[in-house]
């Protein structure tokens, strides 16, 4: 259980009830993301990503934090990720390779190049792919706490949403829905400074997400993003309140988006200066190794273990990832009805 | 064999499935105690409890929405549009989210969408909608559309057991004007996907669903004094057509009219017209021809709404016009 | 200017810069709201009515109340009702007949038959026609506000939304809309007890509407929606502020449905003690009445002229509209488009 | 005469309408200072101020039914969809409101919903779409889709000078590949409501528009060498369709091949083969047939979308096949 390297006596306690290894792996899942995305930054330079690439960079902590305070493994909780939280999916237990082929459109990729980027999901591992439109998921999270609820499961969902994309209908509709029916759902908003190129005060009138749901009725809380076990404690408590029957809750986690929108975009919008700080001051994965080295929790030696794990994992499944094949055309048509009726049959072959 | 109404054999389709399998729940705008603005689900609340027959805010599309997630889950939720006409506002979940889930995620969404559509009630524009050809054209959902109260208990009872999204629509003009003698001790289910002859004829095939099946059947008989012996399918199953059915009649009778009380232009007659002309073009003797409702918004004074609509005269005229082609 | 009748010295202030007149006007748009509602009851058991038949009883204070603090005239403030504010509608400037008109499909109907009810509107009055469909109005009236803005108008519009129909998408999209760019909009919220057979609780999880509006950083004030001076001074406050450039105001007016959702519905969900309480003790009118002639500033028998001019202003325009012919049949046709395509053809012509 | 791309022709056409008209005005997500998620609206900002080029939260219910309002009170508003796969978001309050505004309340509604669409780009099942068929089936509205940059300028132009609500189609893949001389000097204004004849031909009829317009010109100069004469029939204003330059190019070829990219099933070529149906059945010497993309969402990996999407190749095929009918 204990890794080799044991906190001296005078570390301070680990908070939240990690264990030094659970510590460990936080950060392992912290570079993981960051790595992988680097990896993928290279990929698309190269012209090997089909279609755009979307980085959290910066906003790791919150995607790694919150997604490590649910219950995982089969038919345990549920998540539901927005293109950005890669972490999360990492630590729901997609594998990197599977985003790699996603990204590199190929065969062997859980969509078979059928949709793009992260969007895709393994209900045994606990996580649900999401569609592109903004707000969406915030009722299919509704019901599938739902039918936990329903079935007297001791399960919990948990969805993301953007600054920007609360504005969207459904996303009232469903936290409202969820709300007012007291399902085991957390919500966590991302408070990354940006939609695109809009800024939250074209957004909203509020100054917080989390003023945005006082009209729902549910306990909502901000916390800084970009300290991962603060999110992790904060989503931890709202967790297990939404599993002890207590009803939605929702954290605002507050980031910042400190790439372009998607790679193509230069964000010649953002003021260079507060880039600067965010990279400097708050980035979430200097902040960690800070915290875990200045409190004894962890060494030096161990993390650029870990990096170089890291590493040696990632460039196995770029490699891997790139000698596979392209998916067969005909594939297209197969899934669209679980129970193919005629309207899939292959029409001009009748030409 | 009782005698029932159109929506008397749906609520009893619905009530065999949700006594038969736990996993069923209702969802909608006063379904629960109330028992829906038809009466549908009247007493539901009562025997299956409130859990199962959940009252719902006004917000269509986290109705579908959370139908979709619990269907994920093994549910085999049945939400309810308290008009069909507000579809609409859940558009968005159901092209997207909901009718690709299987192809893009492998997710399986078994769920039914119902909900009182059509005309001839005097219902205005906002509440006598015919919404088929807005979904008809999403590969992955599947729409069937019940013209008798046979047909109104087996298909709900089917769709609730298909593996995908089944729009059911309802009309409400049907509701409680045909009644029909249903045997009690058979389990009524009609396949998705086939459609069926109602009326027997050979000089020419009336392709047709919904209400519209029953001004094509008085309009057969009138024809049939006439000497023009017509011969009438009710679709049943609007996605996916039953292409082999069509064929046959055309094929029989070499002249098509398609009959739909929606408006004319992008409506399902297009592209059955446009099937007809792939796969039986030598078979046809004459143009296919079309009757529906005119391309407005439906009024709601009665002799705007009797204009507007298709009627058993304007199918006679048609077919009359085409018989003699 | 001043009526036959002046208050005498006893009697306290008239509050909201209202005079004796205007107090006069306002219960004389209260009476033909009722008026016309029984009006048009009796019509609808004789089965005159097309369609459905939805009451406003009780609710006539925040209705007249409200779009009385509106500036009327052509090219002045705008509103946008719900079925239930008939009342609304008459403020406006909407003549009875014109709503018997729409009840009973005559051909001089506002739409000439061709949308229910009070589903009309005149811009040059200063009223929009509404559809059906619950939440819409709010983002179209966000449109018409902006664009008073825009062009630097002192127009102010004014909506309606039920405490049934915030929970739809299109009203969290219009109200944020109007919020974040600060159009000039009231938005008056009814907390009716019902929406349908729904009561408040499963609709939302909080106690006020003024609470649901908390997530848009906009003034919320709740008022006794009974209380038509009240609603009056609240909905006035909040004119002006839109008009001075202040942004979006809302207002809760707390009521009571008294009658089913439409005719059809016998209510039967509806505790009986309640609708006896809010009859007895809560009747919008009958406070007025009191209030009116227990402060001195009215006396009976002007009131009771008044009811005796509306029952007559009502027979006169109930006589009248039945003789009146319905649309002919192809006057269906016209005005889909303003400049008409070749689609509206009469195409079974050509068969 | 400069060289302009389709999409500096659109911003051409916006560009001078914004100068010419000051009640127009652009509203949508990012349109401001980033100039939209294409840089349509690029360099607007800066010129109009920010008050005629408005940055909106995501919210495409709000953006279309904001623009349904001002245009109630004169205003002239483009409504920008980031992608047009968002408009699915205001699909209710663009057929329930907006298309029914004039006749409902004679409400004049002059507005523009425009946003990319369309494939061949590997952007997937949300970023892909046509959606012209969900909106083809409403009367009240007006649908525009220039598949060339001369139209691109001017259907821009007519849309916003239209009384009524106009959807204006742009398709992405034609951005920047599509290139062509506009005369500076002249006002562009591509009338609503008539299809152009793209190449002349005698043996067969293609109608297409969009994207196809320049996979059919292809076939059609390959077939040219195997002595097929193809005409090719760009519609240019999908609603309404112009049924005359339709039936005169059928009558003239007695053969049809309609070619959309969109899905085949409730896609725009079954009403245009039932309108020909109607119309010139009797001029027809084989059945009218299609090419469109398979019943599908739209997958992204190249392989796939190649595929799924008709390509020059399936028009050949299917010309050849026909014309030897
Ligand atoms: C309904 C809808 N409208 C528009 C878009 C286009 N779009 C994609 S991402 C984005 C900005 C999202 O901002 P936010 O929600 O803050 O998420 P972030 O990118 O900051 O993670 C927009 C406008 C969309 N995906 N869905
Ligand atoms: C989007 C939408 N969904 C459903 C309906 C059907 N419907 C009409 S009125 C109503 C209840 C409205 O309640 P509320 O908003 O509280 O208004 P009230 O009737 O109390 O005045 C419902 C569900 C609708 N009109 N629009
Ligand atoms: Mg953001
Ligand atoms: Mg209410």
């Amino acid at each position: 259980m204990a890794s080799h390297a044991a906190p001296t006596a005078q570390s301070p306690p680990i908070p939240a009830g990690l264990s030094r290894d659970q510590l460990l792996e936080i950060y392992r899942y912290l570079r993981l993301t960051r790595t992988l995305e680097e990896r993928l930054t290279a990929l698309y330079r190269q012209s090997k990503v089909v279609g755009g690439l979307f980085r959290s960079l910066g906003q790791e902590a919150e995607s790694v934090g919150s997604a490590y305070a649910l219950e995982r493994g089969s038919h345990r909780d549920l998540m539901s990720p927005l293109t950005r939280n890669l972490g999360s999916m990492l630590v729901m237990g997609a594998a990197p390779i599977q985003i790699l082929r996603q990204y590199l459109a190929r065969a062997e990729s859980p969509t078979g190049g059928r949709d793009l980027n992260i969007h895709f999901g393994d209900l045994e591992r606990g996580y649900l792919g999401q569609i592109s439109h903004l707000g969406d998921m915030i009722p299919v999270m509704a019901g599938i706490a739902l039918a936990f609820k329903l079935r007297r499961e001791p399960r919990v969902g948990l969805v993301y949403i953007g600054d920007g994309g609360m504005s969207a209908g459904a996303f009232h509709e469903g936290i409202n829905f969820a709300a007012a029916r007291r399902v085991p759902l957390v919500v966590v908003g991302e408070y990354n400074h940006w939609a695109y190129s809009t800024p939250p005060r074209k957004q909203f009138a509020v100054e917080h997400l989390a003023d945005r749901v006082k009209a729902y009725g549910i306990p909502a809380v901000s916390v800084d993003g970009n300290d991962v076990l603060a999110v992790y404690e904060a989503t931890r408590f709202a967790v297990e309140r939404a599993r002890q029957g207590k009803g939605v809750h929702f954290i605002e986690v507050k980031t910042y988006r400190r790439k372009g929108h998607a790679e193509h975009d230069d964000q010649h919008y953002v003021p260079q200066h507060e880039l600067e700080w965010w990279a400097k001051e708050n980035d979430p994965i200097d902040r960690y190794v800070q915290r875990l080295l200045g409190s004894g929790w962890a060494e030096e030696q161990e993390l650029k273990e870990i990096d170089e794990r890291v590493r040696v994992e990632i460039d196995a499944a770029a490699d891997a990832c790139l000698g596979e094949p392209a998916p067969g055309p005909e594939s297209a048509l197969a899934d669209v009805y679980g129970d193919p009726p005629a309207a899939e049959r292959l029409w001009f072959r009748s030409v | 064999m009782a005698e029932v109404t159109y929506l008397e054999a749906l609520r009893q389709g619905l009530w065999e499935e949700m006594e038969r399998d736990e996993r069923v729940f209702i969802l909608g705008e006063d379904v629960g105690s109330y028992g829906g603005a038809f009466k549908v689900t009247e007493g539901f609340a009562k025997q299956f409890g409130e859990e199962r027959v959940i009252d719902t805010p006004i917000s269509e599309a986290a109705i579908v929405g959370a139908a979709a997630g619990a269907a994920h889950m093994g549910m085999r939720p049945v939400a309810e549009m308290q008009f069909i006409d507000f579809i609409s506002c859940a558009y968005d979940m159901l092209t997207n989210y909901v009718a690709t889930a299987r192809y893009r995620a492998g997710l399986p969404t078994p769920m039914v969408v119902r909900g009182p559509c059509g005309g001839y009630v005097r219902g205005g524009p906002f509440h006598s909608q015919n919404v088929e050809a807005a979904f008809f054209h999403t590969p992955g959902l599947k729409i069937v559309y019940p013209a008798t109260a046979r047909d109104a208990k087996g298909l709900v009872k089917s769709a609730i057991r298909d593996d995908d999204p089944v729009i059911y629509l309802e009309h409400k003009w049907l509701y409680r004007r045909i009644k029909e003698r249903l045997p009690e001790d058979e389990e009524i289910l009609t396949p998705i996907g086939a459609a069926r002859v109602a009326h027997e004829g050979n000089d020419l095939s009336v392709v047709t669903y919904g209400a519209t099946l029953w001004k094509s059947l008085e309009a057969a008989e009138q024809l049939d004094k006439d000497g023009v012996s017509v011969e009438v399918l009710d679709l049943r199953t609007l996605l996916p057509l039953d292409d082999a059915a069509i064929m046959r009649s055309v094929k029989k009778t070499n002249k098509l009219l398609i009959v739909h009380e929606d408006t004319r232009t992008g409506g399902l007659a297009g592209e059955i017209a446009a099937r007809v002309n792939e796969q039986a073009f030598e078979w046809l003797d004459g143009p296919i021809m079309r009757v529906t409702a005119h391309d407005v918004p439906l009024p709601y004074a009665p002799t705007l709404e009797d204009f507007v609509l298709p009627q058993t005269g304007d199918i006679v005229k048609a077919a009359r016009w085409l018989a003699a082609y």
